[in-house]
C-alpha cells in the first residue's frame, strides 16, 4: 500500500476551476471553455502518470491511497476524508479524464453559439470532479459524497437548457430516480457500520466473512438498488431516455461513458459482500438481465437517435451488471466492457451529436437517411462504433461481450442456460436495433427537404475526438483481452482469491460463432425490413411495437403507482392538516366561545336571579359539605 | 462576570443606545444595531476561542442569587451543545439586520421599535441557551416570545395578526404545561432536602416512575410545539407565511432550536426512566413529522409555508436523532440544529428577497428566474441543497449522522427516515423548477440581481455550509463531549457492532 | 353575678385604624363646616394624610404581635400587618384617582339629567363626601383581616361594605347603570351578609364562642361532625365568597365593576379582595383548620369553578370592565387556590399574589378612566381598537397589566402565579394546579386578544382619545406600573417580607 | 318546652326571608326579607346563648340590631334614588346591566 500526497489534486484541479468559472461569471466567458479542457487535459495526463507509476510497482504496493483529513468521528463512527487509487479506480480514472478530455474538446465546438457555454464547462469539471471523487473515495460514505455529486452535475447538465419546462422536467426526475437509488445506498452504509463499526471497503472486505447472510444479502440488495438507480437499471431505468434532454455531449460522457457506468463500479468494489453472498448476486443477475433485454426492446422502436443509442447503453449497462452477478471471474469482464463501451458509447453520441450540429438539431432518425455522403467521416467513425458494439470481430464489443455471454453460460445448470440465452438473445436484438438506426441514418435515399437541411460534416473540433474513440473502439478489446491482461491487472482488488469461472459449458469459439449467428441474423432482418422509411412513424403497429415506444409502460407504471397517488395523498394530507390537525385547535377555541356565550345568557341582569343563583349555590354547598363530611 | 453575561447584556445595551437615538434616525440606528450584533458576535467568537472542547460540564459559569424565596439564582453556564447554539444566534442576528436592512420600513411602528425588539430578542436568546436554572431558562423561554409576538404582528405580512396569536397563545399554552411541570420538580427536590432551580442539582434527584412520566409530559409537550413536532405544528407556518424573512430566520432558525435543546438539556437530563418510557412513541411521531412535513412542504403554493413544512420535517429528524439515544444520533441532532439554523437561514432570507422583488410569495408567480437574476436564483438553488441535505454541504453530515445513528438501534425508524430524503429531493426540487426553471414568467423580466450589500450577506452563509460539510469536525468534537456525558447520565450506551472482527 | 372589668385596650397597636376613622369622622366634619370651594382640597389632604400616618404608624409597630388589642376580638400578627399594610398602599393609590373628582356626580340627589343637575354641573359642584365614604370603607377594611371574633368580623364587614354601596352609585355619567349597581351590590350584599351572620350564629351554636381560637379549640376538641359546625361553616363561607366574588356568588360583580366610577371600581376590585381575601385566610386557617376535611374539598371545587367559569364567561366580553370584573373573578380562584393549600407557603403566596394583582388591578382601572370621547369613558371594546397608535405609551402600559394578570413570565402576576402554585402543590393537591394551569391558558386568550386589538387592529373612524391625565392620576398609574415590572424583575423585595410576614397568631 | 324549637323557627323566619328576595319584585319588599333574614338569624344568636350558657349570643344579637338599622339607612337612600330617577322601585327594572 503506498501512500501518496498529490492524488487531491486529480479532485481539487477540475472543481476548483468549476468553482472559478461559476464564480467569476461572464468575466471568463471568454476563456472559461479553454480553460476547463486544460484542466481536463492535465488531469487525464496526471492519472496516465499514475498509471505508468502503479504498473512500474508491483502486487501490493500497486494500491495507493492518500489520507486527508479525519472528516466525521463521532463515538464509534469514524470517516477519514481519504482516497484509494488501485487497479480497479484507475481504470475508470483513465477513461473519466481520456473520454471527458475528448468531449471537452468537442464541446468546445459543439456549444460555441451557446451563450452559456461557460457554464456548461464549469458543470462538466464539477462532474469529472465529482465522479473522480466517486471512485477515488476510500470508504462507502466517500463514494456517496462523489456519488451525489455526479448526480448534482447531471442535473445540471439534463437541465442545462431548463428554459423549455420538458428538459427541467426531465433533470427533476433524473435526480429524483437517482435518490430512490441513494437511499439504497445510504441504507447499505448504515447496515455496514450496524455490522461491521466502520465504512471504509478495507474495513468492511474484513468484516465480510463474519456476517450473518441476512445481513450481507440486505447490504447486497440495497447496494443493488443504489447501482439500478445511478445505472438506469430495472426498475429504476426510466429517467435515462428523458436524459437525453442535455446536450449531446453531456449524453456521451455521462450518459453513456461515464456516470451510468458507476453502479457497476459500485458493484465491482463491494465484491467482497456479493462473494459472500448468494442470494444477492442472484438478485444482480436478474436484474441485468431483465435490464439488458428491456433496453434492447425499447431501442428497437426508438425514432429519436439519442433515445435509441440511450435504449442501448441502458442494454449494455446491463451485460455489465449481469456479469458481476456471475461471480469473481465476472468482474473483470463487466469492466472490460464498461471500457470498451465507454469508447464506442461515446462514439457513437458524439457522432450523434454531429448529426444534428449538420441538420439543425433534428433528432428523429425518419426525416434522415443517406447522410453517409454528407458526413462521410462522422458516418465512417459511427460505423466503428456500430460494429463494435454489436461485436463483430476483431472490433472491441466482440471481446468484451463474447466473454460475459460465455460467462454466463458457464454460470451453469438452467440458470446457466437462462442467462446465455438471455444474453444471445439480447446480442440478436443489439444487432437489429443498432442496424436499423445506421440504415436509418446514413444510409437509403434522403428523407428530408434539399431547401430546408443543409447538412455538412462538422469542424475538427469535433470529428478529430471521435476519430480517437473510434480508434479505441477497433483496438482496445483486443488490447484488454489478449493474454487476459485485464483480468490479471484487477485480479487483485476485484479476485482476490483467485477464483476460477464455472465449468466451460462449451468452447468459447462456439459461443462466438453462436452469437455472431444472431448477429448476422439481427442485421439482415433490419437491413431486409427498412428497406424503405416512412416518414411518419407509422401507426399500425402491433402492440408490441406500441407498447416497446413508450419505454415498455414504465413511465405509465410509476405514473400510476407512485406519482398519482402521491400527489393524491399530498393534496389529501394539505387538506386533512387544514381540517383535522388544525381543525382539532380551533375547535377548542370555537367550544370555549360558544360555553362563554352560553355564560352570558346566565348573566341576564336581574338581582333576582343572582340572589336565586346564590341560593341554589347555597344548598349545593351545604349538600356537598354534607356529603363530603358522611 | 462571565463572559456569557456579558454577550446578553451587550445587546440590551445597544437597545438603551437605539432609545435615545431620534424616531426619525433610521440610518443610525439601523448601523448601531448593526454594529451592536457584529460586537456581540465578536466577543461570542472570543468565548468560542476560550472554551475548552473536550471537557464535559459547564464553562464560564456565573451564579448569583435572584429569588431567594424560591432559591432562584441567575445561573448562567454553556457547555458543548448551549456553545454551538448561542455561536449559531449570534452569528445569526447580525446577517438577519443587514439582509433585511429595509425590512423594517412600511411595518406598523417605526424602525427604532424594530431592532430594539430585535437586540432583546437576541439577549433573550443567548440568555435562553446560556441558563443553567430551570426557572430562568422558562422565564426567558416564554418572555421570548413576546418580542416576536410583536415582531410578526407589527411587521408582518397579510394576516400578520391572527398568525402572530395563534403562535403565542400556542406556545405559552405549552408553556403553562412546562410550569406545571417545574413546579413539580421544583417541590420534589424541596421534598428531598432544599429545594433549588440549578440543573445539575435536579438532574441528581430520585423520582418515581409515575410522577417522572407527568412532569417528562410537563415539559416534552412544551418543547414538542415549540420545535415543532407533529401533531404540535399547524401555529408554524402561519408565523413563517406573515412574518418578515429576518423573523422567521431567528423564529425557526434559532427560537424552535429551544424545543429541541430543551428536550435534551432537561427532559432527558432530568427524567431518564421517563424518557424510556415515551421513547417509542417520540420515535413514531418524530417519523410522522418527517414524512408529513414533507408531503405537506410538496403541496404547499406559498413559498414562506413550504419553508417552514420543510423545518418541519426537518425537526423530526433532529427529534428522531435525540431520542435515538446514541452518540451519533445525539451529536447529528445538535449539529443538524446548527446546520438547519444557517440552512434556513438562507432559505428564508433568499426567499424573502424574491418576494420582496416579486412582491407575491405565490410560488407560481416566479419562474424562469435562473435567467433573469442568476446569483439570486443560484443562492436559493444552494439554500435548498442544503436542505435535501446534499453530500458536501454540513447538513448531509448531520443528517446522515441522525439516520446511521438511528439505525443502530431503531432500523425500520431509520428506513423510514430515509425515505424523507427522496421527499426532499421531490420538494426542493419543485420548487426549484416552479421558481427558477422554465420560461421567464411575466413580471419577472426586468427583476434586479442581488446588489452587494445582499450578497455579502448570503455569502458567509453558504460558506458555513460548505465548509463545515467538508470540515466538520471543529463543531463536532465540541459537541461529542457533551452529548456522551448526556447519554452517560440518561444510562444509554452506543449499542455493539454485530459482527465482531 | 361576676363583676364587669373595664376593656383594657392597647391603642397604639389599633391606632392605625383608629386614624383612618378619626380621619373620616373629621372628613364628616369638613362636609359640615366648610365651604363648598374649599372641600375638595382639604378633604383630599385629609384621606391622603390619614392613610400615610396609618401606614407610618402601622410601620412602627410592624414588629408586634398580641392577641389582646382589644379583648380578643382582634390579633395582631405579622398577616394581618402586612395585609393592614397593602390596603392603605393600595388605598393611597385608589384615592389618587378617586382625586379626580370628574367621575361623580355632582349632586347625587338630583334625578338623572334633570334641570337641577344641570344646574349643579354648572355650579361646578361635587359630593365631596366621596373621600370620608372611603375612609369608613379603608377603616373596614382593615378591621376585616385582623378581626378574630365574628361579631367584630361581621361588624368590620359592614363598615366596608356599606360605604362601598353608596360610592358604587355615584358616577357622573351613565348614572341610571350606576345607581342600578349600588342598587344590586346592596340587595345582593345585604343578602349575602345575612348568610354571614345566620353562620356566624350557627358557628356560635357549635362552639359556644363567638372567638375563632376557641372554635378552633373546640373543632379540634370534638371531631364529630355536628351539623351546626357544618351549617355554619358553609353559611360563613358564602358571605366571605360573595365578598371575594367566587362563583357561584360572583354574579354581582360585572354589573357592579361596569356601572360603578371607575376609580371606585379600581379601589374595590382592588382593596376589597385584599381584605375580604384577609379575613378568608383567618378564618380557614385558624378558626376551622381542624374541619379541613370537611370546607377544603369544597372549597377546592369552587376555586376551580371559579377560575375556569371566570375565565371563560370573560371571552365573550365587549365591555373593557366587564372583562376585567370577569378577570378579577378568575384571580379570586386564584386566590382561593391558595386558601385551599393551607400551609404557610399558601399564606404567603395569597399574600403576594395580593399585592401584584392590587397595583395591576388599580393601574388598569386608572387606565380605563382616561379613554374618553366627548360623552365620557369609552369602555367598548371595539372603540379601543387602534389605541396602540394613537397612543402608544397608555396602550403600552395597559398591554402590560393584562400581561400581568395573565402572568407572563417577567411581570408580577407571574410570580404570584408561580408562588401559589408551588404551594398547592406543595399541599399534594396537583389536580387544582392542572386546572388552574388551563385557566390561565384560557384567561390569556382574553387579555391577549385586548392587546391585539389595541396593537394590531385597524383603528376605527369614531374617535376616542386618551384624555392627559392629571398630576395625580399620573403618579398613581407610574406607581402602579413600577410595582408591576419591579415585583416582576425582582421579587425578593416583596416576597422575603411575605416570608417573614405570613404568620397567623393563634 | 323544647329550646330547639326556637331554631327551627329561626330557620324556617330566614329561609322565608331568602326565598322572599328571590321572588319579590318591590326593592322595599326584598330589603325587608333581608331583615327577616338578619332577624331570623337574631333569634338564632339569642337561642344558642340560652343553650350555651353564655351571654355572647345575647350581645351579638344587638351589634345585630344596630348594624341592620345602618344598612337600613344606607338601602332606603338607595333605593329612594333609584325610584325618583326611575319612578319604580321594582328589582326587575334596574337590569340595564348584564350580559
Amino acid at each position: 500500500m503506498t501512500t501518496s500526497t498529490h492524488l487531491v489534486y486529480l479532485i481539487a484541479l477540475p472543481l476548483v476551476s468549476a468553482a472559478l468559472l461559476l464564480i467569476l461569471g461572464r468575466l471568463a466567458d471568454k476563456w472559461g471553455h479553454l480553460l476547463a479542457t486544460l484542466v481536463s487535459a492535465s488531469t487525464f495526463a496526471f492519472a496516465a502518470s499514475e498509471f505508468f507509476a502503479m504498473r512500474s510497482r508491483s502486487g501490493a504496493a500497486r494500491a495507493t491511497t492518500q489520507k486527508l483529513f479525519d472528516w466525521i468521528s463521532v463515538g464509534t463512527f469514524k470517516v477519514d476524508a481519504a482516497l484509494l487509487l488501485d487497479q480497479l479506480s484507475i481504470c475508470f480514472v483513465l477513461l473519466i479524464t481520456g473520454v471527458g478530455t475528448l468531449i471537452h474538446i468537442y464541446s468546445i465546438a459543439y456549444m460555441s453559439h451557446d451563450r452559456d457555454r461557460r457554464r456548461f464547462f464549469a458543470y462538466l469539471n464539477l462532474f469529472i470532479a465529482a465522479m473522480l471523487l466517486l471512485v477515488l473515495g476510500n470508504s462507502y460514505l466517500n463514494l456517496y459524497v462523489g456519488w451525489e455529486g455526479v448526480g448534482l452535475a447531471s442535473y445540471l447538465l439534463i437541465g442545462f437548457w431548463n428554459q423549455k419546462p420538458a428538459y427541467a422536467t426531465a433533470a427533476k426526475k433524473a435526480f429524483v430516480a437517482n435518490r430512490v437509488g441513494d437511499v439504497g445506498l445510504s441504507l447499505a452504509i448504515m447496515i455496514a457500520f450496524a455490522q461491521f463499526g466502520t465504512v471504509s471497503f478495507a474495513g468492511v472486505a474484513a468484516g465480510a466473512p463474519h456476517a450473518s447472510s441476512a445481513a450481507l444479502a440486505a447490504m447486497g440488495a440495497m447496494l443493488l438498488l443504489a447501482a439500478a438507480g445511478k445505472s438506469a437499471q430495472f426498475p429504476l431505468q426510466s429517467w435515462l431516455g428523458d436524459a437525453m434532454a442535455g446536450p449531446t455531449p453531456v449524453s456521451a460522457l455521462i450518459h453513456a461513458a461515464t456516470m451510468v457506468t458507476a453502479g457497476v463500479y459500485l458493484i465491482t468494489r463491494s465484491n467482497f459482500i456479493f462473494d459472500a453472498s448468494s442470494t444477492a448476486r442472484l438478485l444482480v443477475v436478474i436484474v441485468g438481465t431483465i435490464t439488458l433485454l428491456f433496453g434492447a426492446i425499447i431501442g428497437t422502436a426508438k425514432d429519436d437517435i439519442k433515445k435509441a443509442l440511450a435504449a442501448s447503453t441502458m442494454s449494455q449497462i446491463g451485460y455489465m451488471i449481469l456479469a458481476t452477478g456471475l461471480g469473481p471471474i465476472g468482474y473483470a469482464f463487466a469492466i472490460m466492457h464498461l471500457l470498451t463501451h465507454g469508447f464506442f458509447k461515446a462514439g457513437m453520441f458524439l457522432g450523434a451529436g454531429s448529426v444534428m450540429h449538420g441538420m439543425n438539431d433534428e433528432v428523429n432518425m425518419r426525416r434522415f437517411g443517406g447522410l453517409n455522403r454528407f458526413l462521410p467521416i462522422t458516418a465512417i467513425t459511427f460505423g466503428f462504433g456500430y460494429l463494435a458494439i454489436i461485436g463483430v470481430p476483431p472490433f472491441a464489443g466482440f471481446y468484451s461481450k463474447d466473454k460475459i455471454i460465455e460467462t454466463a453460460f458457464n454460470a451453469g445448470g438452467t440458470k446457466g442456460y437462462i442467462l446465455g440465452i438471455c444474453a444471445l438473445l439480447g446480442a440478436g436484438l443489439t444487432a437489429f436495433y443498432m442496424t436499423r438506426l445506421i440504415v436509418m441514418t446514413f444510409w437509403g435515399t434522403p428523407r428530408w427537404s434539399r431547401d430546408e437541411q443543409h447538412p455538412h460534416e462538422s469542424p475538427a473540433l469535433m470529428w478529430v475526438p471521435m476519430a480517437i474513440l473510434a480508434v479505441g473502439s477497433v483496438a482496445s478489446g483486443f488490447l484488454f483481452t489478449s493474454g487476459n491482461s485485464m483480468v490479471h491487472w484487477l485480479a487483485p482488488v476485484v479476485n482476490p482469491s483467485g477464483a476460477e469461472g464455472g465449468a466451460e459449458l462449451m468452447k468459447p469459439i462456439v459461443v462466438s460463432l453462436l452469437a455472431l449467428g444472431v448477429v448476422v441474423i439481427g442485421v439482415a432482418y433490419a437491413i431486409f425490413k427498412y428497406r424503405t422509411v416512412p416518414v411518419e412513424a407509422p401507426e399500425k403497429v402491433t402492440v408490441f411495437t406500441r407498447i416497446a415506444r413508450r419505454d415498455l409502460m414504465q413511465d405509465a407504471f410509476n405514473e400510476a403507482v407512485l406519482m398519482r397517488p402521491g400527489q393524491k395523498l399530498t393534496t389529501g394530507l394539505v387538506w386533512a392538516d387544514y381540517s383535522f390537525v388544525d381543525g382539532l385547535v380551533r375547535a377548542v377555541g370555537f367550544t370555549l366561545g360558544t360555553s362563554s356565550q352560553a355564560v352570558r345568557k346566565i348573566q341576564n341582569g336581574y338581582a333576582r336571579t343572582y340572589a336565586l343563583v346564590m341560593l341554589v349555590g347555597v344548598l349545593a354547598l351545604v349538600a356537598t359539605i354534607w356529603m363530603v363530611t358522611l | 462576570m462571565s463572559i456569557l453575561t456579558v454577550l446578553e447584556l451587550l445587546p440590551l445595551l445597544g437597545t438603551l443606545v437605539i432609545a435615545f437615538l431620534p424616531k426619525s434616525a433610521n440610518r443610525t440606528i439601523k448601523q448601531v444595531a448593526f454594529v451592536i450584533s457584529l460586537v456581540v458576535a465578536a466577543v461570542s467568537g472570543v468565548m468560542a476561542y476560550r472554551f475548552r472542547s473536550g471537557t464535559p460540564g459547564f464553562q464560564f459559569v456565573e451564579s448569583r442569587p435572584w429569588i431567594a424565596a424560591f432559591h432562584i439564582n441567575y445561573a448562567v453556564g454553556a457547555d458543548g451543545i448551549a456553545l454551538v447554539l448561542i455561536l449559531l444566534t449570534t452569528i445569526l442576528v447580525p446577517i438577519v439586520i443587514l439582509a433585511g436592512w429595509n425590512e423594517a420600513e412600511g411595518g406598523r411602528w417605526s424602525v427604532k421599535t424594530y431592532y430594539m425588539l430585535m437586540l432583546v430578542l437576541e439577549t433573550m436568546m443567548i440568555g435562553v441557551f446560556a441558563a443553567t436554572d430551570v426557572f430562568l431558562f422558562y422565564v426567558i423561554f416564554e418572555a421570548m416570545l413576546v418580542p416576536v409576538y410583536f415582531l410578526i404582528g407589527g411587521y408582518g405580512r397579510g394576516e400578520r395578526a391572527a398568525a402572530a396569536l395563534k403562535f403565542l397563545l400556542y406556545s405559552l399554552f405549552g408553556g403553562l404545561l412546562m410550569l406545571a411541570a417545574l413546579i413539580g420538580t421544583y417541590i420534589i427536590s424541596t421534598n428531598q432536602g432544599g429545594g433549588t432551580f440549578d440543573i445539575t442539582k435536579l438532574s441528581m434527584l430520585q423520582i418515581d416512575k409515575p410522577t417522572q412520566n407527568f412532569l417528562f409530559l410537563g415539559f416534552f409537550i412544551a418543547f414538542a410545539i415549540k420545535a415543532p413536532l407533529w401533531p404540535f405544528h399547524t401555529w408554524l407556518p402561519g408565523a413563517a407565511k406573515s412574518a418578515t424573512g429576518g423573523t422567521s430566520v431567528l423564529l425557526l432558525g434559532v427560537l424552535d432550536k429551544v424545543g429541541t435543546y430543551g428536550m435534551i438539556r432537561f427532559c432527558m437530563t432530568l427524567f431518564p426512566d421517563a424518557t424510556k418510557t415515551f421513547t417509542p412513541v417520540i420515535i413514531v411521531l418524530a417519523i410522522i413529522s418527517i414524512l408529513y412535513g414533507a408531503f405537506l412542504a410538496i403541496g404547499q403554493k406559498d413559498i414562506n409555508s413550504l419553508i417552514a413544512f420543510t423545518s418541519i420535517s426537518h425537526f423530526g429528524f433532529i427529534t428522531l436523532g435525540i431520542f435515538a439515544m446514541t452518540s451519533q444520533g445525539l451529536s447529528g441532532a445538535t449539529f443538524y440544529m446548527v446546520n438547519h439554523g444557517f440552512s434556513t437561514a438562507a432559505l428564508f432570507l433568499t426567499a424573502a428577497w424574491m418576494v420582496k422583488r416579486r412582491g407575491s410569495s405565490q410560488i407560481d408567480d416566479f419562474g424562469g428566474l435562473q435567467r433573469v437574476t442568476p446569483v439570486l436564483a443560484w443562492s436559493f438553488f444552494i439554500a435548498g441543497l442544503s436542505a435535501l441535505a446534499l453530500p458536501g454541504l454540513s447538513s448531509f453530515v448531520s443528517e446522515f449522522l441522525v439516520l446511521v445513528g438511528t439505525f443502530t438501534r431503531y432500523p425500520v425508524a431509520a428506513i423510514f427516515g430515509t425515505l424523507g430524503i427522496v421527499l426532499a429531493a421531490l420538494y426542493v426540487l419543485l420548487a426549484v423548477q416552479r421558481s427558477l426553471h422554465g420560461e421567464t414568467k411575466p413580471g419577472n423580466e426586468n427583476m434586479k440581481d442581488l446588489n452587494l450589500r445582499e450578497k455579502v450577506t448570503i455569502a458567509p452563509v453558504i460558506a458555513v455550509l460548505i465548509f463545515l460539510g467538508f470540515y466538520p469536525k471543529p463543531v463536532l468534537n465540541v459537541i461529542n463531549p457533551t452529548s456522551t456525558a448526556v447519554m452517560q447520565h440518561a444510562g444509554a450506551s452506543d449499542p455493539a457492532v454485530k459482527a465482531g472482527k | 353575678m361576676s363583676t364587669l372589668a373595664t376593656p383594657i385596650l392597647n391603642y397604639a397597636l389599633l391606632a392605625p385604624i383608629l386614624i383612618v376613622l378619626g380621619g373620616a369622622l373629621l372628613g364628616v366634619v369638613v362636609e359640615a363646616f366648610v365651604g363648598k370651594v374649599y372641600r375638595a382640597p382639604i378633604q383630599l389632604a385629609i384621606a391622603l394624610a390619614s392613610v400615610v400616618i396609618a401606614f407610618i404608624q402601622l410601620w412602627r409597630i410592624r414588629g408586634e404581635s398580641s392577641t389582646s388589642a382589644a379583648i380578643a376580638s382582634v390579633s395582631i400578627d405579622g398577616a394581618g400587618i402586612f395585609m393592614q399594610g397593602t390596603i392603605l398602599v393600595l388605598a393611597f393609590i385608589g384615592l389618587l384617582f378617586i382625586a379626580d373628582t370628574d367621575n361623580f356626580t355632582a349632586q347625587a340627589s338630583a334625578i338623572p339629567g334633570s334641570a337641577e343637575e344641570g344646574a349643579s354641573i354648572a355650579a361646578g359642584r361635587q359630593q365631596t363626601e366621596i373621600f370620608p365614604l372611603t375612609l369608613f370603607a379603608i377603616s373596614g377594611m382593615m378591621l376585616f383581616p385582623i378581626a378574630t371574633d365574628l361579631i367584630t368580623l361581621f361588624v368590620a364587614l359592614e363598615v366596608l361594605s356599606l360605604p362601598l354601596y353608596l360610592m358604587a352609585g355615584l358616577s357622573r355619567r351613565r348614572r341610571l347603570l350606576s345607581q342600578e349597581a349600588a342598587l344590586k351590590y346592596f340587595l345582593l350584599g345585604a343578602f349575602s351578609s345575612a348568610f354571614f351572620l345566620m353562620g356566624a350564629a350557627f358557628l356560635y351554636g357549635y362552639s359556644g364562642s363567638l372567638n375563632l381560637n376557641d372554635i378552633a379549640t373546640a373543632v379540634s376538641g370534638s371531631g364529630d361532625n355536628s351539623i351546626f359546625l357544618l351549617i355554619g361553616i358553609a353559611f360563613l363561607s358564602v358571605g366571605l365568597l360573595f365578598k371575594v366574588g367566587a362563583a357561584p356568588f360572583h354574579q354581582w360583580t360585572p354589573d357592579v365593576y361596569q356601572g360603578a366610577p371607575t376609580p371606585i371600581t379600581g379601589f374595590m376590585a382592588a382593596c376589597t379582595k385584599v381584605a375580604a381575601f384577609g379575613a378568608t385566610l383567618r378564618i380557614f386557617y385558624v378558626g376551622l383548620d381542624a374541619a379541613q376535611w370537611s370546607w377544603r374539598p369544597v372549597i377546592t371545587g369552587i376555586a376551580m369553578l371559579t377560575m375556569i367559569g371566570g375565565a371563560i364567561a370573560a371571552m365573550a366580553q365587549r365591555d373593557i370592565k366587564r372583562t376585567l370584573a370577569y378577570s378579577s373573578i378568575t384571580h379570586a380562584g386564584f386566590l382561593l387556590v391558595g386558601v385551599v393549600a393551607l400551609n404557610k407557603s399558601g399564606l404567603s403566596a395569597s399574600l403576594f399574589y395580593l399585592v401584584a394583582y392590587g397595583f395591576a388591578t388599580l393601574g388598569a382601572f386608572g387606565i380605563i378612566t382616561l379613554v374618553r370621547d366627548s360623552a365620557g369613558e369609552v369602555t367598548d371594546l371595539n372603540r379601543w381598537v387602534g389605541l396602540g397608535k394613537r397612543s402608544p405609551v397608555v396602550a403600552t402600559a395597559f398591554s402590560f397589566f393584562l400581561l400581568s394578570f395573565g402572568g407572563v413570565p417577567l411581570t408580577a402576576g407571574f410570580i404570584g402565579k408561580f408562588s401559589i402554585f408551588s404551594a398547592a402543590y406543595e399541599s399534594g393537591n396537583i389536580a387544582i394546579v392542572v386546572v388552574g394551569v388551563l385557566a390561565s391558558a384560557i384567561a390569556l386568550f382574553f387579555y391577549l386578544r385586548v392587546v391585539l386589538m389595541l396593537f394590531f387592529a385597524e383603528p376605527k373612524d369614531d374617535v376616542v382619545s386618551v384624555v392627559i391625565p392629571s398630576f395625580f392620576t399620573r403618579i398613581a398609574i407610574t406607581i402602579c406600573f413600577a410595582m408591576t415590572v419591579v415585583l416582576g424583575v425582582y421579587p425578593s423585595l416583596v416576597l422575603n417580607m411575605t416570608e417573614t410576614f405570613g404568620t397567623f397568631l393563634r | 318546652m323544647d329550646i330547639s324549637n326556637y331554631l327551627y323557627l329561626s330557620i324556617i323566619l330566614f329561609t322565608i326571608g331568602a326565598v322572599g328576595v328571590v321572588i319579590r319584585r318591590n326593592a322595599i319588599v326584598v330589603f325587608m326579607c333581608v331583615e327577616l333574614m338578619l332577624n331570623a338569624a337574631n333569634l338564632a344568636f339569642v337561642t344558642f346563648s340560652r343553650i350555651n350558657g353564655n351571654l355572647d349570643g345575647q350581645v351579638a344579637s344587638f351589634f345585630t340590631m344596630v348594624v341592620a338599622a345602618c344598612e337600613v339607612v344606607v338601602g332606603l337612600a338607595i333605593i329612594v334614588t333609584i325610584y325618583r330617577s326611575r319612578r319604580s322601585a321594582s328589582v326587575d327594572d334596574a337590569s340595564l346591566l348584564k350580559r
